[in-house]
């Protein structure tokens, strides 16, 4: 079904709305003019262009993001700050336009996308990493509520978040990915206690959640009873897009740390660390014009399955690069800046100092699914190499060794 | 440069397709086999009649003025591809590509109709691995002295292109005393090369050469891309139907990771070279970067997907009999053909500022 | 049980020997006198030392051998040219000395130690290489005689061996490591057809060998009938100690020849590669040093698990060093002296070209062991990681997917 | 050289076990966590005394003459390695190897008798990265005066070893300023000196740094296998515990191929240091050589093993509740600590008659 609106008409809408709606004003203005902003811009659909009309968009094709937002970029206007706001945009927004009901779609998506509400996502646990169907936080129903106990790991934002996305176990007795359900969770109700997670930076910049008797309401479930999974699926396609995104120019990202620390310390230059930095330079350049490819084939309508080497080219990478800028400076690069706890709420992964970097890029290769289950995804689902024999796919949940 | 397309289109897929088919039908693992494996010929003629002036590639670099079909490197990246899936042992690469690119910097030429048609082939008298200045023999009364060690393709070649004093000299090969050397890649035979005072005729500057050079690596790396994408291919398709332990071997994890991995280097190589190849169309406003990037990345995948092979198919792919050793010849001999990955990162290293010496 | 003979007595014996046979006739005559000596030293049991008295030893300690085979060197005594009876000496012989009876022993081992009879091993066939225990050769009862029918393959020397050991298949009806016996086969019988297997290198070191109701009469069976998995255990664990074994100095072996085209070629270096070098250069050195220390374990009586990682390490490296000397040397390096299908009958890893060490490198991480089947048994072995799920233990050979 | 022992002796075997029993009961995991997270001291006072003190480790390298046990080169590597398995934030390394090294090339010092009781530590006041000559502080009229960035350990020592313009020069602590530098390893704290006409006494010639400098390297290896095989084992322990899929995470077979390799590298690394150690204890014929290979070897393994023994361990492995990251850190700077595996690489090109220029 191709889509009616076109790139002419789009800017039209856009220039029309920029003459009723002072981008500057709002953008110099208080709090209060900004959200103003914002919630007209959602209104006029002008906000995610490919959403449905009276949902923040018009139903236009997904290649007009990028008119609508560097209009609004070049006009100066306030911007929601996705980079606070990502898992909103990317994850939730996603699965409750596909999953969601009327009035679930009413309530959330604007909220979300103003950035008035951020949200989080309470998938993972201790005991549930790269098997996330194996989670065991249980939901038992209670009338018309839904009572959750358990322990989620891993989530950003959970401190400042008003809503979570939550998948937990309404079934123990069935096999594991038959026995979910998929929930919007208040993070303001009682028995939600966030705690931070400190990491190896030193930062927190995560959280634990714990869920002790905190109440779900049944009209606040997505999708299904059991239908967990099949819903959380919509969740995960939309991280693994969102993840190694970016057009980049030639030596944007780590390896433009590296390349500059080269060109600064000619004093610590030697042969072998110039092998290993022109080696990193053309492997980061290769990602880089994959990742060109890749979003040429996503414009072409053919998206193939090269995104996935972007998001595990990007993790080794980023790993090695850090890696080399250490050795490359020596007991000068174990200078840090600081061990305190801080806890940032965006992330920048070429910050602060070379420890860090290296230290941070650790995580690349985790959150988000590991390597090692990227690398199964790729030989199972693009190469059709035959699954490993499963031992855990017809046995009750409960029955699992653990 | 971000708006060069990387993505194929609709006419380069129906050749990437017709190329294909005609080589399953004319140019297996087997009847290459028996083409190395008996040693007398220097290429396969019947094969490259078909290539040439059959489906009329080897017009695809020569003017259209002289014949051809316009500088079509788009066009030509796929037939290197899909003739190095095949390790086709044919002049594409030397005489198609190299040779035609070394001609087609002089004004005009009627050589270049003559290879266009494929009625003669030709090749560029400089050793396969030469990445910078070729050595010059000497010219003197319109014939030429000296001479050249392993020069690919010059075996079946009409023509040599013999770069001397000065310029771009073309001799004909029954002039050159040519000697076969016994090569790690037998499917592009090597020879030496002895002439003495070789009557010679001076067609091109020699400013033609790191021109044809620089075209040569892109082509090459294309053709690595081919020879990759056949064996990831080949191990995939042989680990699915391989028992051992009851199971398919190709669901053991950590030969599934392996090759990921391999898939992953590959992918990149495809963005790599399909950079280089659109830059080349555009006219190369990067195109020294963009040459060496894609020798290095398709050298090393090749290489690497070809072991890989030879490894996951186990004493299977250690036999003559099999056809993997074909493509981990061609893939160990092209990563040195025209630099090495290390020349090539040395030579990057200049081009993009992160020079080893201080300033 | 402490061995009572002393390298003192050891070395009186020999003396003694020599004194009564001499050496250098031996050496300097025809291949009668050098039989001679050979019989006569097996006899005095100054063939392996450990082996039982009669039958070529003296009941000594394994680690006296090298005193044996030292003075008898240093007397300059013709030798059994071990490199020829490689699979005799290290497969066959302790094999049959731990399972054969005394009447196979008696046949076997004094015309195996000197040479007069070489031997070859059966067990690899083309759908069983890395499963060795799924092997399809059938040997069926047929009076007093065992009738086989089957495809070997990867079997070296068999076209000069008057021997071979085999395993073959009694009984498809049970688990596939039940029903498995042991033979010696007679190569010059009816129904052994033995045709060269030319590989990658141009060369034919190994053969396939056909068997079509070749003849192996019961007494020439090693062990019980269904128990020919625990008797080639022998056998390969003997393989797998005689791999890689041989004490070395610096650069030798491979990393000394990329070192001599290193130092012979100063107009192909580049930084780039001298960083290869170097990195390969501590790696064999790495290597060598193991091995040194793998030795010295051995020899005080503490054979650690260490040996798996020097063969692991032996192919890795012979694969790398030979590859960066085809890329140090560039086109030169791509002339090999000839294609022609030669038979040798000993095999030098480190000569002719540089092309011909490339290719035959390839095999290192196949023959006796894959690299993957090693790196198995170290994790499971070794370190006692768990097994994989198995799906093909329990079931009836016969039914087993293939 | 062949006939050095790269085994260990029972004497030796019984010190490991006593170092081992010793630090699981008094330096855990959480117990450095703790002394890390707080920030406070520059080393655990504590743990220190029952090592240098207690059991006398701090005696090792030093000469009898002086109260010491000698050089005993063997034990100390035993010792290096065990403290690098419990990540001890102890000054073994900085004062009881490479000051006491350092100081041991004089004829005799009092100051020896005091390292070797555990009384007193030294530091030797060079950058922790330094692999070839130190930078020269001032030295006039028994006054020592610049400055030094990025010690290793100075914060808690009582003297400093000083290089300046004609020997090595002992100052007390108290007579520097010295700033705590937020370092990658907070378990080896760095600080930056400045010394202003400190008052000094000359206690050595300067050729005692290089030759300290080569001792700390082999110890520093020795460290990094501890440091490896701590990571080995931990994650072995902890994928045979963890179940995903139903099934142990240590029955997946790439995890199971990667940390085999990883156990063979481990293995040479400990085949090395132990060559390099015997042959300190043997009088060093083929120090220099066995120094560089024991630092490139140590350091690639020991920061193999921390990596992925932080992947293997999957979320949790990167909180800061978990020691593994007091691993990776430690074994990342102690690869670049006295010369990263680069610089010993290309040290060794020139012992080894390797060089990268034509001669």
């Amino acid at each position: 079904m191709a889509s009616v609106m076109t790139e002419a008409d789009l800017r039209a809408r856009i220039s029309a709305f920029l003459a009723e709606h002072d981008p500057a004003a709002a953008a110099g203005g208080g709090d209060a003019d900004r959200l103003a902003f914002l919630r007209a811009r959602f209104d006029a659909g002008l906000a995610w262009v490919h959403f449905p009309a009276g949902l923040g968009g018009l139903g236009a094709g997904r290649s007009l993001q990028p008119v609508a937002d560097d209009a609004f970029a070049e006009a100066g206007a306030p911007d929601n700050r996705p980079g606070r706001i990502g898992i909103g945009l990317g994850m939730a927004a996603p699965t409750i336009l596909v999953h969601g009901t009327d009035a679930q779609r009413s309530r959330f998506l604007r909220p979300l996308w103003t950035g008035e509400e951020v949200w989080c996502q309470l998938f993972s646990e201790p005991g549930a990493g790269s098997d996330l169907a194996g989670l065991g936080t249980r939901a038992r129903r209670d009338g018309d509520d839904w009572v959750l106990d358990g322990q989620k790991v891993w989530t950003s934002m959970a401190h400042v978040a008003r809503w979570a996305i939550l998948l937990a176990r309404t079934d123990p007795d069935v096999p594991k990915h038959a026995g979910l359900s998929y929930f919007v969770l208040d993070m303001t109700a009682p028995g939600v206690e966030v705690r931070p997670l400190r990491q190896l930076t030193g930062e927190a910049e995560f959280n634990e959640v714990y869920l002790t008797g905190a109440r779900i309401p049944d009209a606040h479930r997505l999708g299904d009873v059991g239908d967990g999974w099949k819903v959380a699926q919509t969740t995960l396609m939309n991280e693994r897009v969102s993840i190694g995104g970016g057009a980049m120019p030639r030596e944007g990202g780590m390896i433009g740390v590296l390349a500059a620390a080269w060109r600064d310390n000619p004093g610590v230059r030697t042969p072998g660390m110039h092998d290993t930095v022109m080696r990193l330079w053309v492997r980061a350049e290769a990602a880089r014009l994959t990742g060109l490819r890749v979003r040429q084939q996503l414009a072409a309508g053919a998206p193939g399955p090269d995104g996935s080497a972007v998001k595990l080219s990007f993790a080794t990478l980023s790993q090695q690069i850090s890696a080399a800028e250490l050795d490359l400076l020596g007991d000068e690069g174990l200078r840090r800046d600081s061990w305190a706890m801080g806890r940032p709420e965006e992330v920048d992964f070429t910050g602060r100092d070379a420890g860090y970097r290296y230290l941070r890029a650790k995580g690349n290769s985790i959150e988000g699914g590991t390597s090692e289950v990227l690398r199964n995804i790729i030989a199972e689902r693009v190469l059709g190499l035959p699954a490993e024999p499963r031992v855990d796919t017809r046995v009750a949940w409960k029955d699992l060794p653990r | 440069m971000s708006d060069l397309v990387l993505v194929s289109s609709a006419d380069e897929q129906d050749l990437r397709s017709g190329v294909r088919d005609m080589l399953a039908a004319e140019c297996t693992g087997q009847s290459v086999l028996a083409f190395v494996s008996s040693g007398a010929d220097a290429y396969d003629a019947k094969l490259w009649r078909t290539v040439a002036t059959g489906m009329g590639l080897a017009a695809l670099l020569v003017p259209e003025a002289q014949g051809g079909a316009g500088a079509q490197y788009r066009a030509a990246a796929v037939v290197a591809e899909e003739l190095g899936r095949a390790v086709a042992p044919v002049p594409f690469l030397s005489s198609a590509v190299v040779a035609t690119t070394a001609l087609g910097s002089s004004a005009s030429h009627e050589l270049l109709g003559r290879l266009a048609s494929g009625e003669l082939t030709a090749s560029l008298a400089v050793p396969y691995g030469l990445w910078s200045a070729p050595p010059l023999l000497s010219a003197q009364y319109g014939a030429v002295t000296g001479s050249v060690r392993g020069v690919a393709d010059a075996l079946g070649a009409d023509v040599l292109l013999v770069p001397a004093d000065d310029g771009l000299y073309a001799v004909e090969s029954a002039a050159a005393r040519r000697t076969r050397i016994p090569s790690l890649d037998e499917t592009r035979p090597l020879c030496d090369l002895e002439l003495s005072e070789a009557p010679a005729r001076l067609v091109a500057p020699l400013a033609a050469v790191p021109r044809a050079l620089r075209v040569a690596a892109v082509m090459v790396a294309a053709e690595q891309v081919g020879v990759a994408s056949w064996c990831l291919d080949t191990t995939v398709a042989y680990l699915k139907e391989r028992y051992q332990f009851g199971r398919p071997v190709g669901s053991f994890q950590a030969l599934k990771h392996r090759l990921a991995d391999l898939w992953v280097e590959l992918t990149q190589a495809r963005a790599v070279v399909a950079y280089a190849v659109a830059d080349l169309a555009a006219g190369g406003d990067d195109a020294s970067v963009a040459a060496s990037l894609a020798k290095i990345v398709g050298s090393e995948v090749a290489v690497r997907a070809a072991e890989e092979c030879v490894q996951m198919h186990g004493g299977i792919g250690f036999t003559w009999e099999h056809p993997a050793h074909l493509y981990l010849k061609r893939a160990k001999a092209t990563s040195v053909a025209y630099g090495s990955p290390d020349r090539h990162r040395a030579r990057l290293a200049t081009l993009v500022d992160l020079p080893l010496e201080a300033s």
